[in-house]
């Protein structure tokens, strides 16, 4: 029966196309333009999914984002989706959905005996059970029992885009309010952006096509309105595009659906599947329509049972009949509405079943006149039918609408529709914090205030239902928001369209909980939460029980919390609780909205910043040369640098311990162009540097070079560097490499907020310049083949700075050590990096000059026993500590000089650093590794003394050597202590921190 | 003067040479091109010093622009952009920024200010065609429409997660790009990713 | 007196249709006089009080709650449950907590869902290994179950994680806590509620203090929503709120006040089983049993008492989950929200007495202070109840900032969850 | 993500700025004169307050000047924005509890 229950003519479909597409496992056709859900109704498919918690089966609920039940799992893994609503998924050509949360299979789920059981497992009946003999025992199975869809297995191959965007005017929703706002903004030539998560703008039109607008059907208007946007160049409009989220400031997300609606071979491959935008917005007009309120009824979730107005949906946008024989359930006039069009469309209409004890409006008359039979002041009662509603049950209402008359009279029904009024969609506008005032007169919440600035809710999320209201509101808020943002519409005033009001909506009969023939919770279910499976009986537990906060109620049962996120339910919820308490609903009030609007694909989040470019890789001027010489890269902040550079055969170690002999036995060079680099000028630079850091630099003579500390306020080191006097009045300060950004804005934060009368400028230059460090025994010999400076020790001494040429290139040169060899490190501006260094490569091949990482520089530095920033430190070291007394000036003031000087800077106990050599010196300490004082197996906790911040083998010493921080330190030399490892024990000595060339001769060379 | 064979682009690895074209194709939405050893001079100093100014004026042959953001001079040659308060770039299509720097330098003399050679700590990317706007808006929280952006103005942002200083050049639109250095690779495969949706010529510097 | 929950009640009660179940907790009017207020209904909140009426036997005690109970950070956080800490003295109150939780349901007779799935640290260059390691031989020797795993090991633990972490930050190993896990947020506080209220403590929700009378430097009561309330001890444990609180008392704290964000994705079947943190890409994630992936994200760095956060802080958490976790990269969110956490200069908490006589301060657990739930009621309630902090709380003291006894806790934690 | 009003560039998103927390924080002259517990108010003690705070931001990635704003912690209205070394103009004064 190949789309049976299609209409013959009519609803925005192209019936000239058919696209094939499956439904656990079984194929049907539809037509471009249905929705996933649209098409299964079509062929008849009702039963779509199983619930939650009782496995229930359910039907298709709603025709949009409010779905609760129809979740479906899209596709196949790699491209599978969990949770997926049918009614938003366009349909596609070769789509395949499955049943989700059932097994076997979705007619015979064997989880439904969940559903028997269910007076065993009320709301919260995890909290009072499960404890003995352990929780463990119990939580396997409840985890595989809870979850709906499964995530995928196989990494997603898809890619996410993300982009800023900015406009004069969002607005959000393109139905008649949405369509006249942005109308009317655009025609002002203010840039406008207007998004619509539907693939058709119309908004609730596309469901009314007899109304209409400026004299003509409506679909006309939307349809001349269209193309006017795309005339105004300043107009942007997106479809399929969720406006999910309401930040501050006027920051909006939007999700946009790129390829998701083109069957998988059509999708362009340089497209991305989503993408996210963030708007700033000037001005923000919410037009998002609302969202029908179902009525709370016993077994009301039976597939089958659906919104009144999703049933007029069907029928009009998609021509489809949900079903053959018709209730309808309601409590206001708009039920009527779905009773004519399902009466129009040939569905043959049982019965309207009104709460009201009278029904008058133009609707209600109209269906009387049509012969509709017609039962006020009845309620349902109550449903049957397994997979599918078969019957419905009605029965008189008592007049406080507290109880029903009569065992409820049997209507044979496959559908069975509802409405309970209105709820104004102000999701995205109490996401931006606005406030909500309860609507007598309509039965629903309302926007109240705003708390954000420029922001206007019109139409339907404004409680304004009448059409030529809407239109009138949207009109006017709109060019209320261009003309502030300075666009005017050019002195002659612009009238908004117009269309006959329908007072359709009038005042309903509030009655959130509809009686029954038994007491609730007996012989059936009052669904809340269809999706989560709540129910009233849940509620009214989780209040007997003390939970009575409308977010404790939440909470308790779970009301609300699942990925519809209570769109239908939520106000239900509200209205029984106020019942049930005596308190009025807005006295109950609503829970916190949260963004997301609907669910958002984490891959949109991410855009393109995954994979390498979650974060950028910074790259020095020889990085190709490292790469070329098989180096190890090694991650410093963002910075790849060179760790080391095995040869053939060479393991880490080995490569390590010939780049560490080398630089001591003849000649090494290492790429240091990471480090940072701040330009200081000014009359006052030396003052300044005086107050950054703990030593003197005001008395340092130019051209020469001095290592300073620096610390916080807390006293606590934060980074140290060489800076060096370019001249009277410049100086240049070297700082670690992941430190440099930190130091440059400490810097400025210091000049410009507490010592603006300090003249001095700083400006970076850590990429200018490629540096580039030769150490070693032959460094100068090596050097002096490529310059024609005097590097003789008068000259050029330690601690100092030349300029020059290098290689035929200008370069400064500076005579400094990290390794206690002679060293040198060359600048050459960046550009010349590679060259220069190819050179000195090429001239140190008679001294066999060897490259060496990092990991080679941190062996000869704690060899020398010097201090890395961040490994010897952690925020909680002070000069002291480090034994580095002698850089710290007593002379003048710093920063967190005073610190140091309080009560727990100057106990003997504070870990200071020292060095350790292992009593067995081929074993190399674990970097991390606590010490103890003792070895005695004694149980935990065991006191610690301190703990190893570096160790290496060093090969120049013929043993491990390792630098830590170890309490009272200093006096505790020669002491034996204890590496504590969960394996062993390794017992070492203390040392002085310097292991090698300790009287410093060799770099002085 | 060192031999020009002896400098490198951070994107030498690229090879982009080889592969570029002349101009932008047709049907591609953006052009990509790598624009390096421009030079770029950061001067700092004193705005409300008029000896300052007029040094400097003296110094460039061009005015010097007071308002964040702005830019003086002819984008192809010599302009001056001013990017704080206190703080501005020299840029200039010679490729040897010595000469400049020495001239600035005297220009400023014993003053209160800085003239600092940041060609190489800098490298700039040109973007541009009928895309450029949507492929920046991927990276950049800035509003660039014509109304609030053009040609002779400069802005600092981000360029994603790379810190960016952008510069339009005339109404094509063409963008100059400038990020640091070591973020030059970066840069250059993220807008080259970020443009192929609308498709991405790349020509010769 | 209260019921005790069993699987025996539960069936009992399913006979009369769930009619008969009591009250978790009593809503009393508050009384003109208590020998203790605890402002905050919090889990610590109300924790202190189950420990002062169980422990201390101070039952004349009332929890002063402006809203509903849990609501602050206890009800908004990833519950993370761990101990191990870096330096001792963290060590052995977070240790403390752990063995409270290990016998918490039982004890308080509420199932708080303390679930021991482990949890992953992950290290992604050789320094955060060297960390990693620092920690875990420290928590050894502290008695605190914590092992090093290399890449190897995690891929066996976590088959989900993606080793080449999208390229960028690959996963070179891990510390794994196999006692930390994770909790039922709401469950702790209100059993720790029902627990309390069954000793007889007062829990009285809706109900602001605005006020806080002190004379002569001694705390004699303060003022609520509804009404003056005498008492000379007052444990003021408000979390976000706590500068707001001690200004109202006169005295200053190092606390500030910082947006943190959390989000869910849509419910799936299980396919993560145990909690993964990085704090290279400032993101951890487990599963809760309902079947969301729980997923926290970074601080705004600027005080916020907005309950939410800046857009900019999730979307870098979710690429870097998206990084660790290609597999995620469909999956969807479904909420997010945010929490207003008190962070202190050292990120360690303040717990002991303050410049007031009487008043008692409980505060700075920042983003990481589920965990220690039970153990910070623990200590609070000896300090509240004896009048100095018990040896346990005492290093945490307000006067560390003046002496420079500062517990750093930021290297250890650089997501300290 | 706000959107923050840079005295120099004009409004620009939150991502381009740094915080630099409470502002007129003064630093001791003499650091030596104060007791232990003076200097420790000055180094960890800050305002914390649940309504308008007086703060430092720094346009980072922009111009890199820092400026004053007063802002509402509740609200995240940006009340003000004025140069370092300036007095805070009036402001209203919400109170929030
Ligand atoms: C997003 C997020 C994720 C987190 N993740 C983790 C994690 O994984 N693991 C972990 O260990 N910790 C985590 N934390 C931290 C943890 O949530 C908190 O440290 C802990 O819950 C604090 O508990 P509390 O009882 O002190 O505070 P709260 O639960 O905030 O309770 C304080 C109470 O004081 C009340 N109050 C405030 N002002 C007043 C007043 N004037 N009068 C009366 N009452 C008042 C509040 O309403 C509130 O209920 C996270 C926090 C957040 C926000
Ligand atoms: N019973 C009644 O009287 C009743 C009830 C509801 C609506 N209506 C009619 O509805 C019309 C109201 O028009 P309207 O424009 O205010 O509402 P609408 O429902 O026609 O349009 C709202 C649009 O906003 C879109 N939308 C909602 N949230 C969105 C989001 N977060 N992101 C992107 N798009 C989103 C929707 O898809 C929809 O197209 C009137 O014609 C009114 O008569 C009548
Ligand atoms: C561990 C945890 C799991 C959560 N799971 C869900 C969930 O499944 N569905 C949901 O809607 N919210 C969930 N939330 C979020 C809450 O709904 C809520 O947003 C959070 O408690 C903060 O409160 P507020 O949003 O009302 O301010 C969860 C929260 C936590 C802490
Ligand atoms: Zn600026």
């Amino acid at each position: 029966m190949p789309q049976s229950f299609r209409l013959p003519e009519g609803g925005l479909i192209d019936r000239a196309r058919s696209l094939r597409f499956t439904f656990d496992g079984r194929s049907f056709d539809g037509h471009p333009g249905d929705t996933l859900a649209s098409a299964l109704l079509a062929n008849g498919v009702h039963l779509v999914a199983r619930s939650f918690k009782y496995h229930r089966p359910r039907g298709i609920f709603s025709a949009g984002a409010e779905e609760p039940n129809a979740l479906v799992q899209l596709g196949e893994d790699p491209r599978t989706d969990p949770n997926q609503r049918a009614t938003q998924v366009e349909l596609f050509d070769g789509l395949s959905a499955k049943a989700q949360h059932c097994w076997p299979s979705l007619e015979v789920d064997f989880n439904q005996v969940t559903s028997l059981a269910s007076r065993l497992i009320p709301s919260g009946f995890y909290y009072k059970t499960f404890m003995w003999p352990s929780w463990k025992y119990f939580e396997g199975p409840i985890r595989r029992a809870a979850g709906l869809g499964k995530a995928p297995r196989l990494p997603d191959p898809d890619r996410y885009d993300k982009c800023f965007a900015h406009c004069d005017v969002l607005v959000v929703g393109g139905g008649p309010a949405g369509l006249a706002a942005a109308l009317a903004a655009g025609r002002t030539g203010a840039r406008v952006i207007l998004v619509e998560q539907d693939n058709r703008l119309g908004g609730s039109l596309l469901s009314a096509p007899e109304t209409q607008i400026e004299g003509a059907p409506s679909a006309d208007w939307v349809r001349e309105a269209e193309a006017e946007l795309a005339t105004l160049p300043e107009v942007k409009v997106l479809k399929r595009t969720t406006c999910f989220a309401y930040y501050d400031h006027n920051l909006l997300g939007l999700l946009e659906k790129v390829t998701d609606h083109y069957a998988p071979y059509d999708r362009p491959a340089e497209l991305p599947r989503q993408r996210m935008w963030r708007v700033r917005a000037g001005h923000v007009i919410l037009a998002t329509g609302a969202i029908e309120r179902p009525l709370v009824f016993r077994d009301n979730d039976r597939p089958g049972i659906m919104l009144a107005s999703a049933a007029s949906s069907y029928l009009n946008r998609w021509a489809v009949k949900p079903g053959s024989r018709a209730v309808v359930f309601t409590n206001n006039e708009g039920g009527y509405r779905a009773a004519l069009d399902l009466k129009s469309r040939g569905v043959d209409l049982a019965a309207v079943i009104d709460l009201q004890l009278a029904a008058e409006g133009p609707l209600s008359r109209r269906a009387r006149d049509e012969g509709i039979p017609i039962k006020t002041g009845y309620a349902v009662t109550g449903t049957s039918g397994h997979l599918r509603l078969k019957k419905v049950f009605v029965a008189p209402l008592d007049g406080a609408g507290k109880r029903v008359f009569g065992g409820g009279e049997p209507i044979e029904a496959d559908l069975l529709v509802s409405s309970g009024g209105w709820n104004p969609t102000v999701h995205l506008f109490c996401q931006s914090k606005g406030t909500l005032e309860w609507d007598d007169s309509l039965a629903c919440f309302r926007p109240d205030a705003s708390m954000q600035r420029n922001q206007a809710v019109v139409g339907a999320a404004n409680g304004t239902f009448g059409l030529s209201s809407v239109l009138v509101e949207a009109h006017a808020a709109a060019l209320a928001a261009a003309d502030a943002a300075g666009f005017s519409t050019g002195g002659e005033a612009s009238t908004a369209p117009t269309s006959v009001e329908e007072r359709d909506f009038l005042p309903m009969r509030e009655i959130y909980l509809v009686p029954s023939i038994k007491p609730l919770g007996q012989g059936g279910k009052h669904f809340v939460d269809q999706q989560h499976d709540v129910t009233a009986a849940d509620l009214l537990l989780a209040m007997r029980e003390g939970y009575r906060s409308i977010e404790h109620v939440k909470r308790y049962t779970t009301t609300g919390m699942a990925t519809d996120q209570g769109k239908t339910s939520n106000v239900a919820a509200i209205g029984i609780v106020a019942e049930h308490l005596g308190k009025t609903v807005p006295e109950v009030g609503v829970t916190t909205f949260r963004p997301p609007y609907t669910a958002v694909t984490f891959g949109a989040f991410a855009g393109r910043d995954v994979d390498d470019f979650l974060d950028p890789e910074r790259t020095t001027p020889m990085h190709a040369w490292h790469r070329a010489h098989g180096a190890a890269f090694e991650d410093v902040g963002q910075w790849k640098r060179a760790w080391y550079y095995p040869q053939a055969g060479e393991d880490m170690a080995a490569a390590v311990n010939r780049e560490v002999k080398a630089a001591r036995d003849s000649v090494g060079i290492l790429d240091a162009s990471t480090l940072g680099k701040i330009e200081i000028r000014g009359p006052d630079a030396g003052v300044f540097l005086d107050r950054i850091y703990t030593n003197v630099f005001s008395t340092l003579k130019v051209g020469r070079a001095r290592y300073g500390l620096m610390l916080k306020e807390d006293g606590m080191v934060f980074d140290d560097g060489v800076t060096t006097r370019l001249a009277e009045d410049r100086y240049l300060m070297t700082t670690t490499t992941g430190g440099a950004a930190n130091v440059m804005s400490w810097l400025e934060e210091w000049l410009q907020t507490e010592w603006p009368d300090l003249k001095v400028y700083l400006t970076s230059v850590t990429e200018q310049w490629a540096t580039m460090t030769i150490s070693g025994p032959n460094a100068r010999a090596l050097l002096a083949e490529l310059t024609e400076l005097d590097l003789s020790t008068d000259s050029f001494p330690h601690m100092s700075m030349a300029e020059g040429e290098v290689a035929g290139v200008k370069a400064r040169i500076f005579r400094i050590s990290f390794t206690g060899e002679l060293s040198y490190e060359i600048n050459v501006p960046s550009r010349y990096g590679l060259a220069v260094w190819q050179a000195l490569i090429r001239v140190g091949q008679k001294y066999a000059i060897t490259p060496y990482g990092t990991e080679a520089m941190h062996v000869l530095r704690a060899e020398k026993g010097f201090i890395i920033v961040g490994q010897e430190t952690d925020g909680s070291v002070t000069p002291l500590d480090l034994g580095m007394n002698w850089i710290v000036s007593k002379k003048k003031d710093f920063l967190g000089r005073r610190s140091l000087s309080r009560p727990d800077m100057l106990k003997a106990d504070r870990k200071q650093l020292v060095g350790l050599l292992t009593e067995d010196g081929r074993e190399v300490l674990p970097e991390g590794a606590q010490l103890v004082e003792s070895n005695h197996d004694i149980r935990p906790p065991i006191p610690m003394v301190g703990h190893v911040t570096s160790s290496y083998w060093s090969p120049n010493c013929g043993q491990s050597i390792a630098l830590a921080l170890v309490k009272g330190g200093r006096d505790r030399m020669g002491e034996r202590l204890y590496a504590a490892l969960p394996d062993r024990t390794i017992s070492c000595t203390v040392t002085e921190p310097l292991f090698f060339d300790k009287t410093g001769e060799r770099l002085h060379g | 003067m060192v031999e020009d064979f002896l400098r490198q682009s951070p994107l030498s690895h690229l090879a982009l040479a080889a592969s570029g074209r002349s101009q932008r194709a047709e049907e591609d939405g953006v052009a990509l091109a790598e624009r390096p050893y421009r030079t770029v001079i950061t001067l700092r100093g004193q705005a409300e010093d008029a000896v300052f100014v007029e040094a400097i004026q003296r110094a460039l042959g061009l005015g010097l622009p007071r308002k964040v953001g702005q830019v003086s001079g002819d984008p192809r040659g010599r302009e001056i952009l001013c990017l704080g308060p206190d703080e501005w770039w020299v840029t200039d299509a010679a490729d040897d920024a010595e000469p400049l720097v020495t001239s600035l330098t005297e220009a400023v003399g014993d003053l209160f200010a800085q003239v600092v050679d940041t060609s190489d700590n800098w490298f700039a990317l040109e973007l541009s065609g009928p895309r450029a706007r949507d492929v920046l808006a991927k990276a950049c929280p800035l509003d660039l429409h014509p109304r609030t952006f053009g040609p002779a103005r400069c802005a600092q942002s981000l360029l994603a997660k790379a810190p960016m200083t952008l510069q339009q050049l005339d109404d094509t639109p063409a963008f100059r790009l400038h990020v640091r250095r070591s973020f030059a690779d970066y840069a250059w495969r993220w807008l080259s990713d970020a443009g192929r949706e609308y498709g991405v010529s790349i020509l010769q510097s | 007196m209260n019921k005790r929950y069993s699987i025996f009640s539960l069936a009992r009660n399913a006979y009369t249709r769930h009619e008969d179940w009591q009250e978790a907790w009593r809503s009393p009017a508050p009384k003109a006089r208590y020998d203790a207020v605890i402002i905050g209904g919090g889990g610590h909140g109300l924790a202190t009080a189950y420990y002062l009426a169980k422990l201390h036997g101070m039952t004349n005690i009332a929890v002063v709650e402006r809203g509903w109970l849990g609501g602050g950070n206890t009800g908004r956080n990833t519950t993370i449950v761990r101990s191990n800490y870096l330096w001792d003295e963290s060590a052995a109150i977070y240790e403390h907590a752990m063995k409270l939780w290990e016998g918490l349901s039982r004890e308080l007779n509420y199932n708080v869902m303390f679930s021991q799935r482990g949890v992953l640290n992950l290290a992604h260059s050789p320094s955060d290994m060297r960390e990693v390691q620092r920690r875990v031989y420290a928590n050894r020797l502290n008695g605190i179950d914590s092992e090093i795993l290399n890449a190897q090991q995690v891929k066996e633990f976590c088959p989900q994680i993606d080793l080449r972490g999208g390229g960028r930050y690959p996963v070179v190993g891990a510390s794994l806590q196999r006692r930390g896990g994770t909790a039922r947020h709401d469950a702790v506080a209100w059993g720790y509620a029902r627990a309390a209220d069954a000793l007889g403590v007062d829990i009285i929700q809706e109900c602001p203090v605005h006020g806080i009378k002190v004379v002569d430097g001694k705390v004699r009561g303060i003022e609520t929503a509804r009404g003056y309330i005498e008492t000379p001890k007052v444990g003021i444990v408000v979390a976000g709120h706590s500068s707001v609180l001690a200004e109202m008392a006169g005295f200053r704290l190092p606390v500030q006040s910082m947006p943190l964000q959390a989000l869910v994705s849509e419910p799936v079947k299980p396919t993560l089983d145990c909690v993964v943190m990085s704090g290279a890409v400032h993101a951890y994630v487990s599963q809760s049993d309902k079947g969301e992936l729980v997923i926290g994200a970074g601080v705004d760095h600027y005080i916020g008492y907005g309950q939410r956060g800046s857009q900019q802080v999730p979307e870098e958490t979710i690429s870097a989950i998206c990084e660790l976790f290609p597999i995620f990269r469909r999956m969807r969110m479904m909420r997010q929200w945010g929490g207003i956490v008190d962070t202190c200069p050292d990120a360690s908490p303040i717990i002991g007495k303050t410049p007031v006589e009487g008043i008692y301060i409980n505060c700075g657990w920042g983003t990481g202070g589920f965990k220690a739930t039970p153990g910070s009621g623990w200590v609070f309630a000896h300090t509240v109840a004896c009048d100095e902090p018990h040896p346990l709380n005492a290093p945490f003291s307000l006067d560390r900032y003046r002496t420079g006894y500062l517990i750093d806790e930021h290297g250890a934690a650089a997501v300290a969850h | 993500m706000l959107l923050i009003p840079c005295p120099h560039c004009g409004p620009r998103a939150e991502i381009e700025f740094s915080y630099g927390g409470e502002a007129h924080i003064a630093r001791p002259e003499e650091p030596d004169e104060l007791t232990d517990q003076e200097w420790s108010d000055y180094v960890f003690m800050r305002r914390n307050p649940k309504g308008v705070v007086l703060e430092r931001w720094v346009h980072a990635h922009g111009c890199r000047r820092w400026f004053n704003a007063a802002r509402d912690t509740v609200t995240y209205e940006i009340l003000a924005i004025y140069p370092m070394g300036q007095n805070p103009p009036e402001l209203p004064e919400p109170r929030y509890l």
